[in-house]
């Protein structure tokens, strides 16, 4: 259903993404991996439109959204996104972040909204803090928000950024067996991840970016169990002495 | 006993004796013009704000809409160097006298003295309003698109409240601005407390004596908003601390709610 | 609001075009300041006959009002007094606003471009005001003004043509009104200003420390032509009816009327009481 | 040909051609007043801001250090509302004239004038100031205190820039304020454009041709300022972009700096 | 060298930190996990006084700083933090970022600042965006940022809140190689973390809080190896089960 091709993205000089090609079906979960500063976020933020692609075409269901007549909108209503730096709505409490974009984009009934965002605030343990400003939370709190709020608009795709990075080990299995819940009913998801346990153990496809390129993509079995590519060996070596 | 043998203070008091009506008349006409000139100001500043902050999206925009902006913006622009850019006074005798002689426009005194301060204030909020918008976190902007939310939503629900509550103190100065700036509109007849002071000055040539009871008017109603306008602020910020939801008690709510059909609500 | 000034145009030469009419009765409309004793003054009663200030709860009364009085009665008018800043009494009749303008404008020949003036409805003399304690107390005549610091009122032939007539003078920018002359002779700002013989009296009673120097009829006083002190009523330029009204109402007081009005607006000025 | 057959345009070039010397002094002196007055304000404005900003520490600071900080801020608190909460007007009355007469304190006009307008320029910038501070991410000021820094090193070096930026369009509108607000200053002698503009007026009975006039040249001035304050915003934006550092460079880098003793240091 | 004796702290009515008692010596380096909300942040604020201790005493060389004479920013200057969101100074450059501390607060020569600026974010491999502005880095570029600019005033006790987070296995691996050569030095060291597999590796001492209290605290093998409370068993659960 998310069809990416030649992806090239440049700040300046400073080209970021190059050439990135790849394919998702609905209910994959495809986890990123790579280093920090590799452009796996700006990845991300480009097939949200918030980058404008440099180059290449992103196809959602078969059309091509860089394309000017697309409703960018409608389509990133469809397409839901946990930033890595949770970007919640300051001036809203834990509630009403949750409830304003089903509200507002999605038209639901205002008690409809209130009721699954509570749903899914107590998915992740949030449910206690439902009156709480964003700045009176702990960064795991917030996090856990931000996921929350991308859940209840209920996209067909989720752009997850580091979703657990700020989160213990506990709430990490939580979070990710929601997750895999999700995967379960359809909803597609890509996932930039450090947490490689979560690359190799949930995911269905992982995809190795180094310095803006795809360096190697497959199975989580191909990439942890038989990495071709040096770079893709040299940066899981950390990851396969320590915790495998 | 004649004014001059008064000292200063019997004078003040003289005066007030005598013109404390006008005097008082005087303030309500400029609280008056002030306060609803502000508020209408406040909207055209953040509609003008707004509208000059939409992004161009070069490869999105058809020609036609990104001309359309582009003409609005110049509008926009022009409009807010325009007012902002020629006194007050000037534009008012412009407006009163010279529609009236030029294109036999007639306002009236009122509708013009309001026209003129709010289009005023409007210019300059505009300013404010993008100065408060670029200060605004861009990742909430961003946030905001993520769900899917259009320029306008993001900025109605999202941005804008939290412009609004870093501009609160300019919005402040520019009510405080007008309080005392509503005294140019003596050039169309508007009896505002600077007139009343200026006639009684005239009356009486006791310039300081009035001129320290009109600073005192002044001053008190400058005061009361200025308060006013932070007790606003002080709400905008909300309690530094929320109580946590009693978990067992949403279940119960969430049935409330179903049955009175969305009483208690949000967003 | 202002009273249905529907139809209040510009086409002055037209019969009483710039005249409203309530009822059967026209109405003139007469711009001043109402803030220059004793010509107009606000005041918050009707006391001794003053007349409603427009879209006001305040009266304005003094010598113009007391002219724009008989003016009004005599042609048949009912008076409408708008009360209106000093910068936009010009543009005010200009635009037809309102009918004319009775507020002790001078009239030059400059000014006699853009508005018509009717004939003189006051003859000002020009005195001088000092501080009581001050060097120049004793002056006998304007040679002892020598080097002094002035000022006067701004668009004044006081200030246009009397101040340049004192020796090695150092004119000071003309003031916007009188009170603020006042306050810049009382303060030590300026030594000296000249004005008229109505506003002097009036200040003097205001400020006690002032002295009040008339030269008329000295050799050494101010060389003023009669024309240039005459102050007159100022009229959309060609509203011929209504000037020939003004003028034929002018036509039957002499100097002596005027000055007895004027000696009645002062005794009944607020000052006074 | 006489002024009264001449039509509007004709007019205006006969006012000009007169009095326009007149006009251009008349804008120097005000642009001269409203820059100088300005930049004062700014200043007067950023230090109020900053000490009202200082937060009151009830454990830490004795209760000498907290006494004074009180007085200091009502002080200040009374100085802003006192100036912005009267008209410039009769301040300027009071200062040039009542000081004289009751003080025997004789300022100079333009003392006077420079004095009027930048403490009330400064009166409301501090309030403007005030607003740009609590739009600054809280994180910013405590980051800095994290590395030791005190408040006015962290207000100096962190908050301030970034306060500076987003009021940017405060100052553009402070400024264009000045430009006119200045007419005022003609009750003390100052012979601004305003005042030209009406000894024009009060001369010729002209009004609407010298007004037309005054306001090409206050339209000028403003879109001159506001076009500079505009690119001053480019340039703090700084760059889009910025240039990965050749690695290998730095090392040379570092020698030459060495050697030049701190040639293109920073910070 | 770093006592905390009955430390306290609620917003409101909300306590969140409940009677603290822990002591740090001299080079060691201590872990601090927890569940997402259970208080870890608030407690590296309140050691650092950027919150205000509602109780209690924190000891700094046997000073108790909450003491009202003692000086804040000087006591700052020595004990450097790195924060959850990281906190940069967005209107300056990576390089400034790391100067500025140095010259304004340790009073140290430009080209001496600028020189060990360098040389520490050459440690965290962020050399070559000695340029860029803080809004042009990727979250793991601003987090090693973070570590360079509190690492560049060279403080006595060094907190850490999640330092790793964001970044990658690799990068983790060099930053915590960084972290143990400090820790050779004598840096003492309070990390929070959500790696147990550098509580248990690299740490001298670990505590673990759950909800506001410190639950249970010793060395990585008691706490790693026999955990004597049951919520530290619990909490330590998923990570055992998976990753040792
Ligand atoms: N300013 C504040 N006002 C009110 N409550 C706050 C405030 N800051 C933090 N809290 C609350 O204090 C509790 C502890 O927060 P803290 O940030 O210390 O958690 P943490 O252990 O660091 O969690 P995480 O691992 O998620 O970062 C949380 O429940 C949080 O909601
Ligand atoms: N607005 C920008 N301007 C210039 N360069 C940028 C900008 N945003 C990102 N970059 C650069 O693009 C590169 C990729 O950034 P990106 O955020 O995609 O990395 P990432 O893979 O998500 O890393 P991390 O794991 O650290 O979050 C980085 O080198 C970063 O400095
Ligand atoms: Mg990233
Ligand atoms: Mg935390």
């Amino acid at each position: 259903m998310l069809q990416v091709s030649h992806l090239q993205k440049s700040f300046g000089n400073h080209a970021v993404l190059n050439d990135i090609d790849f394919e998702v079906c609905k209910g994959d979960v495809v986890s990123i991996i790579g280093a920090s500063g590799s452009g796996k976020s700006t990845m991300l933020r480009c097939i949200n439109l918030l980058e404008e692609p440099g180059g290449g075409a992103i196809l959602f269901h078969g059309q091509d959204i860089t394309d000017p007549k697309v409703n960018v909108p409608a389509y990133r209503a469809k397409v839901g996104m946990v930033f890595q730096n949770f970007n919640l709505f300051n001036n809203m409490t834990v509630l009403e972040n949750c409830i304003v974009g089903q509200v507002k984009v999605a038209k639901k009934k205002p008690e409809e909204a209130r009721e699954s965002a509570i749903r899914y605030l107590r998915q992740v343990g949030m449910e206690p803090f439902l009156n709480a400003k964003p700045r009176q939370l702990s960064g795991g709190q917030k996090q856990r928000v931000a996921i929350a709020r991308a859940l209840a608009m209920e996209p067909e795709v989720l752009l997850f950024d580091e979703p657990t990075s700020a989160l213990d080990p506990q709430m990490v299995g939580e979070v990710l067996s929601v997750m895999e819940d999700l995967a379960k009913q359809g909803l597609t998801m890509l996932v930039v991840t450090h947490e490689m346990a979560f690359a190799r153990d949930v995911s269905t496809h992982v995809i190795y970016m180094s310095e803006g390129v795809i360096e190697e993509e497959g199975t989580p079995e191909q990439i942890f169990g038989a990495p071709k590519s040096d770079k893709t060996k040299e940066f899981l070596a950390r990851f396969r002495n320590t915790s495998i | 006993m004649s004014i001059s043998n008064m000292n200063f203070l019997e004078r003040i008091l003289y005066l007030l004796q005598r013109y404390g009506v006008s005097y008082l008349k005087g303030a309500g006409t400029t609280l008056a013009i002030a306060l609803v000139s502000t508020a209408i100001g406040c909207l055209i500043g953040f509609v003008v704000g707004v509208v000059q902050t939409i992004p161009v999206d070069k490869k999105r925009d058809s020609a036609a809409k990104r001309g359309l902006l582009r003409v609005v913006k110049m509008i926009l622009k022009a409009y807010v160097e325009l007012f902002r850019g020629t006194p007050m006074i000037v534009q008012a005798v412009f407006i009163y006298y010279g529609l009236s002689q030029m294109f036999q426009i007639q306002l009236g005194m009122w509708s013009a003295a309001f026209l003129v301060v709010s289009i005023n204030t409007g210019a300059y909020m505009a300013e404010s309003v993008r100065g408060g918008i670029i200060s605004v976190d861009p990742g909430q902007m961003e946030g905001a698109k993520a769900i899917g939310m259009t320029h306008v939503q993001a900025m109605k629900n999202v941005i804008l409240p939290q412009a609004i509550r870093n501009i609160m103190p300019q919005i402040g100065n520019n009510l405080i601005i007008n309080i005392k700036d509503t005294s140019v509109l003596s050039v169309i007849s508007i009896v505002d407390l600077f007139f009343v002071h200026k006639s009684v000055a005239g009356a009486l040539y006791t310039y300081f004596e009035s001129a320290t009871i009109v600073m005192a008017i002044y001053l008190t109603m400058t005061l009361v908003t200025s308060r006013l306008l932070l007790l606003v602020e002080k709400k905008m910020d909300g309690d530094a601390n929320y109580e946590l939801v009693d978990t067992m008690d949403i279940g119960n709510q969430l049935r409330t709610i179903r049955e009175n059909d969305g009483e208690g609500r949000r967003g | 609001e202002e009273p249905a000034a529907a139809d209040t145009k510009t086409e002055a030469a037209e019969d009483t075009a710039s005249a409203d009419t309530t009822g059967d009765k026209k109405v003139l409309k007469v711009a001043m300041e109402c803030g220059y004793a004793p010509y107009n003054w606000t005041q918050p009663d009707d006391s001794n006959g003053a007349v409603p200030i427009n879209d006001s709860s305040d009266y304005a009364y003094g010598y113009d009002v007391m002219m724009a009085k008989k003016i009004a009665d005599e042609l048949g008018y009912e008076l409408q007094i708008v009360k209106l800043d000093w910068d936009s009494l010009v543009p005010a009749v200009q635009s037809g606003t309102v009918d004319c303008v009775i507020a002790g404008q001078s009239i030059t020949s400059e000014r006699l471009e853009m508005v018509d003036f009717s004939n003189p409805y006051y003859y000002a003399s020009v005195v001088s005001l000092v501080k009581q304690d001050g060097p120049l107390a004793d002056a006998k005549g304007i040679s002892d003004f020598e080097g002094a610091t002035c000022t006067s009122q701004l668009g004044t032939i006081w200030y246009d043509v009397c101040l340049p007539q004192i020796k090695d003078a150092n004119i000071q920018p003309a003031q916007e009104s009188a009170p603020a002359m006042l306050v810049a002779l009382e303060s030590g700002r300026t030594d000296l200003v000249v004005t008229d013989m109505p506003t002097a009296k009036a200040a003097c009673v205001a400020y006690p420390d002032l002295k009040l120097l008339d030269f008329t009829d000295t050799d050494d006083d101010f060389a003023v032509s009669d024309e240039e002190i005459n102050i007159g009523i100022s009229v959309q330029k060609g509203n011929t009816e209504l000037l020939d009204g003004i003028n034929s109402v002018l036509a039957t007081m002499t100097v002596d009327d005027f000055n007895s009005m004027m000696d009645e607006a002062i005794s009944v000025q607020p000052l006074s009481e």
